[in-house]
This record gives C-alpha cells, structure tokens and sequence, in this order.
C-alpha cells in the first residue's frame, strides 16, 4: 500500500515538474515549486515506514517547517521589486 | 480490531493517493494560473491529511505518531499561507483573474 | 539480472549528465548568475557520486538500531565528506554570489562579453 | 522496488538539470533549483544517506532560494543570451558525458558489497563506534571525532567565505549612486502589510528554532548535527526578517552578536582540541577530556557539534544581511 501511495505521489512529482517546465508564468513555476515541496514531505514520509525507521521523520518535518520560506522570499521579491519600480516613476517625472 | 484500523489507514492511504494524483492532474491541466492554484492548494491539504492520518494509524502510539502530528500540523499551517503569499504577489504584479485561458507571458 | 546490473549504473549515468550539464552551463553562458547555477549544478552531481557509493544492499542509514544485530549499515565515510561540503556549498555560492553583485555595481551589468567590452574601451 | 523509485526521481533530477541550463529568465532558474533542490534531498534518503538529506533540506529549502533571489533583485533578473562557440562546447560537452558513461561500466554496481569504498575503513567506523564513542549515530561519530581536523577545516572554509563576503559587500555602496534615504524605509518592511503571512510566520519562527536546537542536541542519537542544526536556526531568523523588515531582525540579533557567533564557534572549535593537546592527549582527541575515555569522546562531540553550529549559524546569517542591507543600483 506504502508502495501504491508513494507511485501516486510521485507521477505528480513528474506533473508538477511538468507545470514547473511548462510556464508559462513565473507564478506558475513558483506554485509548482510549492507543490513539489508538500509532495516531498509526504514522500518522504511514507519512505521512512517503508524503510522502517521512522525515526528518519525529522526530515520531512524540516520540510514542513521550512519550506514555505522560499515563497515568502518569492512575495517579497516582488513587493519591493514593485516600490522599487514605483520609486523610480516618482524619481523619473 | 487491529485489522479494522489495518482497513481504515489503506483506505486512507489510498484515498489520499487519488487526492494527491487529481491535484497534479488539475494542476497540469486547467487554464488559468488562478484555477490551477485553487487544485493544486485544496487537494494538498487533503491529501496531506489523509496520507498523514493514514501512516499515524500504522505507526499506533509512539513517538513517531506525534513527528507526524507535528509535520500535519505544520503543514496546515503553512501550505493555505504559501498559497496566499504566491495568489498575492501575483495580483501585486497584475497577473487578474478572469475566466479565460491563459493570456499572460513570461514577466 | 541484465537489467538490475544496467539499473545499478543508472545512478552514475545520471551524475554524468548532470555534471556535464553544469559544465555546459559554465563555459558557454555569458551571465555570471547563470554561470554560478551551473557551477552548483556541477557540485550536486559530485555529491550524487559520493552518495551513490554509500549505499549497500540491504542496508540502512548508519544509525546504529538497538536490539537489531544483524543490520546491514551504509557506509558512513561519504555521508561525512558530503554533509560538510554542502555547507561549504552553499558558503562559496555565497561568495560568488557577492563578487557578482560587486561586478554588477561597477560595471553595470553582469554580461560577460559587455564586462570585456566596457574592459577593454577603458 | 525503491531502486524504480530512485531511477524516477533521477530522471527528474536530469531534466530539471537541463531545464535550469536552457531558461532565460533567472528568476526561473532560481525556483527551478528549488525543485533541484528537494529532488536531491529525496534521492539521498532513498539512498540512505538520512544525514546528508536533512542537510540539503535545512540549506536548499529556505536559504539558497532567499541567496539567490537576494543577488537576483540586486543584478538582473533576464540573461541576455549569447551564442559564441556554442556547438563547439556541445560537442565537447557530449564526447565528455559519453566517456564518463563509458566509465562507469567498470564501476561496481549500486549497493554492490563488495564495492571497494566498503571494504577499506568503513567497516572499522561501523564495528569500533559503539566501543569508542558509544552514540549511535556513526556520521556524528566520523564527523565528530575520528575526522575532526577535516570538520575543522570545512568550518574555517565557512568561516573565510563569510569573511570573504563582509568584505566584499559590507563597504559603502558604489560611488556614482544617489544614496537614498526614502527609499531605503520604503523598501525594508519586510511583509509587514501582510496579515496572514505574518501571523503563521511569528506562529512558526518558535517552533523552527526550537527544532534546530533537536536537531543540534540530538546529533548524537538520530539525523542531525551542528551544520544542520545552524541552517535551520537561521533559516527561522531569515524568516522573521522577511516578516518583519531587515533592520528590525538586526535589533534582535545585532551584527556584534553575528561576528561574536561565527568566530566563538570556530574558537569553541579550536579550543576543544587545543584542550586535549593541555590535558595530555593529542590536538581533538577528546578521550583525555574526562575520566572515562568514552564519556571523553562525547563531550567532545556535542562541544565541537555546538561550535559548528553557532558558527554555521552565525555565517549564513552575516551573508543573508550582508546581501539584504544592500540597495540596488
């Protein structure tokens, strides 16, 4: 069954690195990454009683808990990316 | 009784796989970016819980069950947040939602 | 049994086309950015090498299980080099990273063939 | 079985390779080395290396998208291509991978025992850690004590990278730009708008620098160390200064307290081995450390694992600030 859910988990892998591949906007690759990121921490969630050692869970809650940084950093990117364009309007006229 | 909880989490587990499956295919598959996010968002939540809830009634009282508890939780947390943080700035940046297939090009 | 020895290449096969894919990356792209994206393109497949080596049949990571006499382990040495070179990675990438937005700074832009014009006029 | 799972995820792993390589857009790149990033991670546990796994997710997780995305707003975000030599280095690039694959026919299979990585010390690593140093995990153990000079010199690496980048970045900005005041409080409030992000994140920052400090204290008995343990502590602390704007994080960790953490930990490091060296013993043998040479080495290892991650922690989070106080041209 461990086996049935980890195939299933990765053919989206391969789907979402398809949307990620695909476009056609960068948020689209922004929310593939996401996806493949919450797609990891299952995967390597049902790896480790697959394994046997459930101990090796720290892994995948480090996923959990540190993930979604890389799309905070992503919402910043772009929120000073556009005061800073802002700035430049008011700079420029 | 133990094989009755063996029953629950497979069914779990499966659903969850289909969960995890119809989400990847939405996400391929829809139009727009904005429908796109609202599959993929939703079905990870799901599945997450379900694969999660599946794999704690295998692991029964242990420490383990708790790591996973923890990872569930903080899953729940931060995936409808990462959604919110991406549908943000893309909205920021004038991506708009509409009905229509996908009109935007690279930015 | 053919197929297992093939399947059991697989991994270096791969490093090698992630590796030289990384070194594409290096020689042939003009952007400093792009250039570094290759270059740690190039070091994640010298860690898959590493990593491919550990691994023994049957085993498991090298945590030593109470109560479990028998178990095989992997090897433990690669893990060890691995680990630390991430970190160095990742430190290095950093370094570049800073001498790139210096570059940026000075000359204003990070196009190797505009640095070498903008060079070569001064 | 795992092995498919493994074959799957490479072949993943090649075309993200390829596909960071042939996009334009930097930025794309970028989020493409995210998934590069956790694709390795998977392949590491598949193939048992839970260590190195939890390593390269504590760093490429949080910390190289946040680096590079830092580099990116200060250069640009769109390469220009050019073509020069480019079927030249193709060629080149083919016969290479064509002769490495050729190679790899006298390599030992995958998971092959006889393998001869397996059959030098590694062995002796696997039988002689529960009578020397007595802690389970055996990566610690090497890491720790039997390879300490190596660890110490991957720690001063850090160290000088760091340095390296203070030095570069952390001058006056270039001359023929307008220093501007407006702009720098305009653009340092970090998600402070955003309600829900904020929440969620000053929810988490407690529970991911707790994680860290299990990760570092638990070392010796499951995953973990002081490298991971430092890249996860920062990676909480990035966060707060995403959330909260990049001077309001300087408030709660000061530069002062950054420098004193890098070089405490490299010192705390030195200090260990110049220990043994007073006690009787050579430079990071820790067994003269106590009465009982196995409690020796334990000390030991949780001292140096603490200078490794407060210096680890203390690098990555002088780069991060050192890349984020800096204004674009």
């Amino acid at each position: 069954m461990y086996y049935i859910v980890s195939i299933a988990i990765l053919i989206t892998m391969a789907l979402a690195l398809t949307r990620a591949l695909l476009g056609p906007s960068v948020y689209d690759r922004v929310l593939a990454v996401n996806m493949f990121g919450t797609k990891t921490t299952l995967l390597l969630s049902v790896i480790a009683f697959l394994y046997g050692r459930p101990d090796f869970l720290d892994l995948a809650l480090t996923y959990a808990l540190i993930n979604f940084i890389g799309v905070l950093a992503v919402l910043e990117f772009f929120q000073s990316r556009s005061i800073r364009r802002a700035n430049n309007r008011v700079d420029g006229s | 009784m133990d094989s009755a909880i063996d029953v629950l989490s497979w069914i779990l587990l499966a659903l969850g796989g289909g969960f995890v499956f119809v989400g990847g295919l939405g996400a391929l598959r829809l139009p727009n970016f904005y429908t796109r996010m609202h599959a993929a968002s939703l079905t990870d939540s799901m599945a997450s819980i379900l694969i999660l809830v599946g794999i704690m009634l295998q692991a029964g009282w242990s420490l383990a069950a708790i790591k996973l508890l923890a990872i569930l939780a903080f899953l729940l947390l931060t995936g409808p947040t990462a959604s919110y943080a991406l549908a943000n700035s893309a909205l920021l940046s004038g991506l708009k939602p509409g009905n229509s297939a996908d009109e935007s090009t690279e930015n | 049994m053919e197929l297992m020895e093939l399947l059991g290449l697989y991994n270096y096969w791969a490093f090698a086309v992630v590796l030289m894919t990384g070194l594409y990356a290096v020689i042939t792209k003009g952007n400093l950015i792009k250039k570094l994206l290759g270059l740690s393109i190039f070091q994640s497949a010298v860690f898959l090498l590493y990593i491919t080596m550990d691994k023994v049949d049957g085993g498991t990571a090298p945590i030593i299980q109470e109560g479990v006499p028998d178990q095989i382990y992997s090897n433990p040495l690669p893990q060890v080099l691995i680990l630390t070179a991430i970190v160095v990675g990742i430190s290095t990438t950093a370094l570049g990273l800073a001498i790139v937005v210096r570059i940026k700074e000075s000359y204003g832009t990070i196009e190797e063939h505009e640095i070498q014009i903008l060079d070569r006029d001064s | 079985m795992v092995i498919l799972f493994a074959v799957f995820l490479l072949t993943l792993l090649v075309l993200t390779a390829v596909a960071i390589v042939r996009t334009e857009n930097l930025f794309v790149a970028v989020m493409l080395t995210g998934i590069f990033s956790l694709l390795m991670a998977a392949n590491f546990f598949v193939l048992d290396a839970a260590d190195v796994a939890l390593t390269e997710a504590a760093i490429g997780a949080g910390i190289t998208t946040v680096l590079f995305l830092g580099a990116l707003a200060l250069t640009a975000e769109h390469e220009k291509s050019v073509s020069s030599g480019r079927w030249l280095s193709m060629g080149v690039v083919i016969v290479t991978t064509l002769v490495l694959i050729y190679a790899t026919f006298d390599k030992p299979r995958l998971g092959d025992p006889q393998a001869p990585v397996h059959l030098h010390v590694a062995p002796w690593y696997l039988e002689q850690t529960p009578e020397i140093i007595g802690i389970p995990n055996v990566v610690t153990a090497v890491l720790g004590s039997f390879r300490g000079y190596d660890t110490l010199g991957e720690v001063f690496v850090v160290f000088t990278a760091c340095i390296g980048v203070l030095f570069i970045l952390s001058g006056r900005r270039g001359r023929h730009l307008p220093s501007n005041g407006m702009a720098s409080s305009s653009t340092d409030q970090g998600l402070r708008h955003h309600l829900i992000p904020r929440v969620v994140g000053r929810l988490l920052i407690p529970f991911i620098v707790l994680f860290g400090f299990y990760v570092q204290f638990h070392g010796e008995y499951g995953p973990g160390g002081g490298f991971q343990a430092g890249a996860i502590v920062a990676a909480g602390i990035i966060l707060y200064a995403l959330l909260e704007g990049e001077t309001q994080a300087l408030k709660a960790v000061p530069r002062p307290a950054l420098m004193g953490m890098i070089i405490g930990g490299a010192m705390l490091y030195g200090a260990v081995g110049i220990a043994g060296i007073a006690l009787g013993g050579n430079f990071l043998d820790y067994s003269v450390l106590a009465d009982n040479p196995v409690t020796g080495q334990q000390i030991g290892i949780l001292l140096i694992e603490l200078g490794v991650g407060i210096a680890v922690c203390g690098a990555l989070l002088s780069i991060f600030h050192a890349f984020a106080a800096r204004e674009p041209s």
